[in-house]
């Protein structure tokens, strides 16, 4: 590989890492203040009690449950993407990797924080986990919460595997050349050679967990679902529920890398590496997406319209052209109508372009959420108990806090690590195809001077 | 291991045993203050008076019930004490008021306990209480902890449903 | 063991509400107030829905008491990450509340919208904080709460029983609101018992129970109005 | 203590250069256990060495499912109580806790034989510091370890191709 170009790149890649301007601690102030904002409505949540949030009876459940939903959908950007893409082999995938890999693990520390919100007695949290107790109580695995707990522990302990193994050469190469956090990189590089074997192994392991992340990921977003298909509620009760969520997941997930990526083309410098081709095939896949995901609500409707049963109507009615009208529409428009055509033609398949639908998709997928979880609850079987919701302070201020809690912490990874894999990316120049035998054995002999 | 990472696990032991060691202290509890300097032991070892003579409801009712002043003074107005605390004892009396004496066990809210059921099982006051009776101090000796109920409940045989003891 | 079960005489129930505050009174349940019960959050374990049949001035309106079905198959329970809900050997579903974590779960998955969701510490106007039953814990912010059929009186009568050594009679147990239904409209009692009471009420032919196709078998059974 | 007392160490611009050098090294009798590679760069090894890491994986994943198993239904038993009128053990939640954390013993199985056999997750040693900062610049660098008397030689073969070179005792 050309000295020149590899030098280059190094330079380029950590230098979001290196250098630290203004606009860097600007954002972490504003993003922190928000943050202890909703810290500060939670504590007052957890004094007084639930009752500060515009729940009832029998909406239950609300903004928290959707914005639960809604994040651990987002962690599908990464790891299940990215993981297709490596198994598929595909080479444009390499300035996008890790940049999704992120989304996963951070989105996977806001999403079961929701949970942890909407408890109402949060400080017992650790009641849901197996461990021996004088009391001898453990946690019942016939709930689905349970199956969540098991497949997002899953989940997360392996999209940190998944976001750490390629990232361990790079740490290498930080602890070696940067002159700040040296510790930081030393402790997280684990005494990285770079040695043949360790390559190799290390290529092994990342297409093993590739291939092991798949089912994992569908895993998480089907039991998200069956919290709300396996109760008999109209419209919850569904089968359709387990792939209709996957899908939606996969949905945003791409959606939300789409926006990551543009915002760090441009604060971070990096458009050379973030080029137009990556946001086109990206949109492509987003496009797609978008289709399956009018597929399935259609077919999720217009089952349920045509089987006309009253308990499901009053639910259909309710979002269609209830007060949920707005949101279910919304909805359609932000995840179809409006991106769907911007996406289809090449010519506004832009960057500009398939940021706009990425953030329309966003939050089309936030009120898709929103509408299946509210729609259902203001509308029990009997209709004595009908009621509507309507979201507190309390409630709108904490979803801020976690949107801003995301992006704080997705700041700080970009400031601590490169968000573009620098090795990968190196080898993925068409020079650098590295060469397969092995060394010292196969080669030609020369004549050697004595 | 170098000197350094030695001398930190040294103080990792050192503060997780005084932890340990605070918290066994904690649990043990201390003795407390009653308005008169009781003891177990003078009545019970001493005098050879049943557990039901004073703490008469324990067969009947859920509470096992503490003296009144009256039984009290059934006894010690035929004994010529010169024991200054019995003398408290008749300074209560005259003026008519219940001794105050402190609660020892006070079960949480959410528990549903009775005597009766468990001393009509054969449950000996000892089971529990331990050795309250040839004590002179009042220390808080019963287990309230849920594990030590489930224990005994699944070595009797008594049901360990969870209603059975919640309410 | 007994099955304890309740019947529920539609033809003689007035909608007076006696139940609703007879259980009010037994159970602790905590006064939400005017403002918080506009916002839905008022509890009731017991609850007459009214359903308005026809147009005015031809009207006709029906009660149904709602409470607790306490059904075998009851889809509340399972959900439960902790086991604060089950289903006990005498065919109660119970709740117990010092285990609940508040995930309201059970709450959402219950198709009769019985379970109620403590929102804050209760309160109490005065002097009403000064009849608590002592036999009934109080149940603080963040638990999910709900008919217990008066599970303190069971346990008592079983408490009498055992003493006695002989088995609960019938008619022994009655819940607050069977006891102070004015037209006899609510009867308790063990369901196995084909000699009991509620048992002979409950196989009559105007018996049926609520939301009997979800399959979730109640133990609470309603007798039809007559229809004239 | 190793049995070559000299180790030099010499840093390449390329991997190509480096298999040359090492042809040379070995036409001269210096063997497969006296080099060691490090590379910033993915290099291919032998392939005859296989990796346990799948295996390993697998193996993990069964540890995890059996372990889910048994928690899912153990718990189920130990506990007793029944729930929606469901079995002691039902078999569809046993199923989904097998599935997770099968998953999660797969995981932690690969990333364990990873570190074991990529040799992580050890003390670094202190010659490495020159060796990383030659590798952080692009550079590929070769060690090579041999009896003083045969150190000239090796130093000659390295620098005629293009190497730089700097010896460490």
């Amino acid at each position: 590989m050309d000295q020149a170009a590899a030098v280059a790149i190094h330079r380029d890649l950590t230098r979001p890492v290196l250098e630290t301007g203004r606009g860097f601690y600007m954002t972490l102030a504003a993003l922190g203040t928000v943050m202890a904002w909703a810290l500060f409505c939670w504590g007052y949540q957890v004094y007084h009690g639930l009752g500060v949030t515009g729940f009832n009876r029998p909406v239950f459940w609300g903004v928290y449950i959707a914005n639960f939903i809604f994040w651990i959908g987002i962690s599908h950007a990464g790891t299940l993407i990215s993981a297709i893409l490596r198994v598929t082999q595909a080479g444009w995938r390499r300035p996008i990797t890790r940049c999704a890999e992120a989304i996963t693990v951070l989105a996977l520390m806001i999403g079961p924080m929701f949970i942890l919100i909407d408890l109402g007695r949060s400080w017992l949290f650790y009641w849901v986990l197996p461990y021996p107790s004088e009391r001898g109580l453990w946690p019942n695995f016939r709930s689905p919460l349970l199956w969540d707990v098991s497949c997002i522990t899953t989940y997360l302990i392996g999209s940190l595997t998944y976001l750490y193994l390629p990232m361990i050469p790079d740490l290498a190469l930080l602890r070696d050349s940067t002159p700040c956090r040296r510790w930081l990189y030393r402790t997280l590089a684990l005494g990285w050679k770079g040695t043949p074997r360790q390559w190799h192994r290390l290529e092994t392991a990342i297409s093993v967990m590739a291939v092991l992340i798949i089912p994992i990921a569908v895993s998480v977003h089907t039991v998200v679902s069956w919290i709300f298909a396996m109760t008999l509620n109209p419209m919850w009760h569904s089968t359709i529920f387990a792939p209709y969520f996957v899908v939606g997941a996969i949905f945003s997930g791409i959606a939300i890398l789409l926006l990551a990526m543009s915002i760090l083309r441009k604060s971070a410098r990096l458009e050379m590496y973030l080029r137009p081709v990556h946001f086109n095939n990206v949109g492509l896949l987003l496009l797609a997406l978008s289709l399956i995901w009018l597929y399935f609500t259609i077919a999720e409707y217009v089952t349920t319209w045509y089987g006309d049963l009253p308990e499901e109507m009053a639910v259909f009615r309710y979002k269609l052209a209830g007060p949920l009208a707005p949101y279910f529409w919304g909805m359609v428009a932000c995840c179809f109508l409006i991106p769907a055509p911007v996406l289809a033609f090449k010519k506004t398949r832009t960057i500009a372009g398939t940021t706009a639908a990425a953030a329309l998709v966003v939050v089309g997928m936030w009120l898709e959420r929103y509408v299946i979880v509210v729609g259902t609850l203001t509308h029990p079987r009997l209709a004595f108990n009908w009621r509507d919701y309507a979201p507190t302070w309390v409630e709108l201020s904490i979803m801020a806090g976690a949107f801003a809690y995301f992006a704080f912490l997705y700041v700080l990874f970009t400031k601590l690590f490169p968000i573009i894999s620098v090795w990968e990316w190196k080898a993925g120049l068409p020079s650098a195809s590295p060469p397969r035998p092995s060394p010292g054995a196969t080669l030609s002999h020369e004549p050697l001077p004595r | 291991m170098t000197r350094a990472r030695r001398h930190l696990m040294y103080g990792w032991m050192t503060a997780l045993a005084t932890l340990g060691s605070v918290a066994v202290w904690h649990s043990r509890g201390k003795p407390l203050e009653q308005p008169i300097a009781f003891s177990h032991r003078v009545h019970v070892v001493q005098n050879k008076i049943d557990c039901a003579y004073c703490h008469e409801h324990f067969r009947r009712y859920a509470v096992a019930g503490t003296p009144s002043v009256e039984l009290c003074v059934t006894c010690h107005s035929g004994l010529r004490t010169s024991n200054s605390e019995a003398k408290k004892l008749f300074t209560f009396w005259e003026k008519r008021h219940e001794i105050p004496w402190v609660r020892l066990h006070q079960l949480p809210d959410h528990v549903v306990f009775t005597h009766k059921r468990h001393v009509r099982a054969g449950i000996a006051c000892e089971t529990c209480h331990g050795t309250i009776g040839q004590s002179d101090s009042f220390v808080r000796e019963v287990d309230h902890s849920m594990g030590k109920c489930v224990d005994c409940h699944e070595q009797r045989g008594a049901s360990i449903e969870c209603w059975t003891c919640h309410k | 063991m007994p099955q304890w079960g309740m019947v529920i005489d539609l033809d003689r129930c007035t909608g007076c509400n006696a139940c609703v505050a007879a259980c009010h009174a037994e159970n602790n349940l905590p006064i939400a107030g005017e403002e918080e019960a506009a916002k839905g959050r008022s509890f009731h374990w017991i609850r007459i829905e009214r359903y308005i049949e026809g147009e005015y001035p031809n009207l006709k309106t029906r009660f149904i008491p709602v409470l607790c079905q306490h059904c075998d198959e009851a889809p509340c329970e399972p959900v439960c990450p902790v086991f604060a809900t089950y289903h006990s050997p005498q065919g109660l579903n119970v709740q117990v509340y010092n285990r609940c974590i508040g995930t309201r779960f059970c709450a959402n998955a219950c198709p009769y919208t019985v379970r109620h969701f403590n929102w804050f510490d209760p309160r109490w106007p005065e002097p009403l904080e000064r009849q608590l039953n002592p036999e009934v814990s109080v149940r603080t912010k963040g638990m999910i709460e709900k008919c217990t059929f008066c599970i303190q009186r069971i346990r008592k009568a079983a408490d009498l029983a055992k003493d006695e050594e002989r088995p609960v009679g019938d008619g022994e147990v009655q819940p607050a609101c069977a006891q102070s239904c004015p037209t006899d409209a609510i009867v308790f009692g063990d369901l196995s018992d084909p000699g009991s009471r509620v048992s002979k009420l409950a196989s009559q032919r105007r018996a049926f129970r609520l939301q009997e196709d979800l399959g979730t078998q109640p133990r609470v059974i309603y007798l039809k109005e007559g229809s004239e | 203590m190793s049995p070559f007392p000299v180790r030099i160490i010499a840093s390449f611009h390329d991997l190509p250069t480096v298999q040359q050098a090492l042809a040379d090294l070995e036409h001269q009798g210096i063997g497969r256990n006296q080099w060691e590679l490090f590379s910033s760069q993915p290099v291919g090894v032998d392939e005859n060495e296989k990796s346990f890491i799948a295996r390993s994986a697998l193996i993990g994943g069964i540890l995890g499912a059996v372990g889910g198993g048994g928690l899912a239904a153990g718990t189920a038993v130990a506990m007793g109580l029944q729930t929606g009128g469901m079995p002691t053990v039902a078999y569809a939640p046993v199923g989904i806790i097998v599935f997770a954390l099968g998953g999660l013993g797969a995981v932690i199985g690969t990333l364990i034989s990873f570190f074991a056999e990529a040799g992580l997750a050890r003390f670094p040693d202190p010659a490495e510091a020159e060796i990383g900062r030659r590798l952080s610049r692009g550079e590929t660098v070769l060690s090579v370890s041999c009896q003083p008397h045969e150190s000239p030689r090796v130093e000659k073969i390295l620098k005629l191709r293009g190497a730089e070179v700097y010896l460490e005792a």
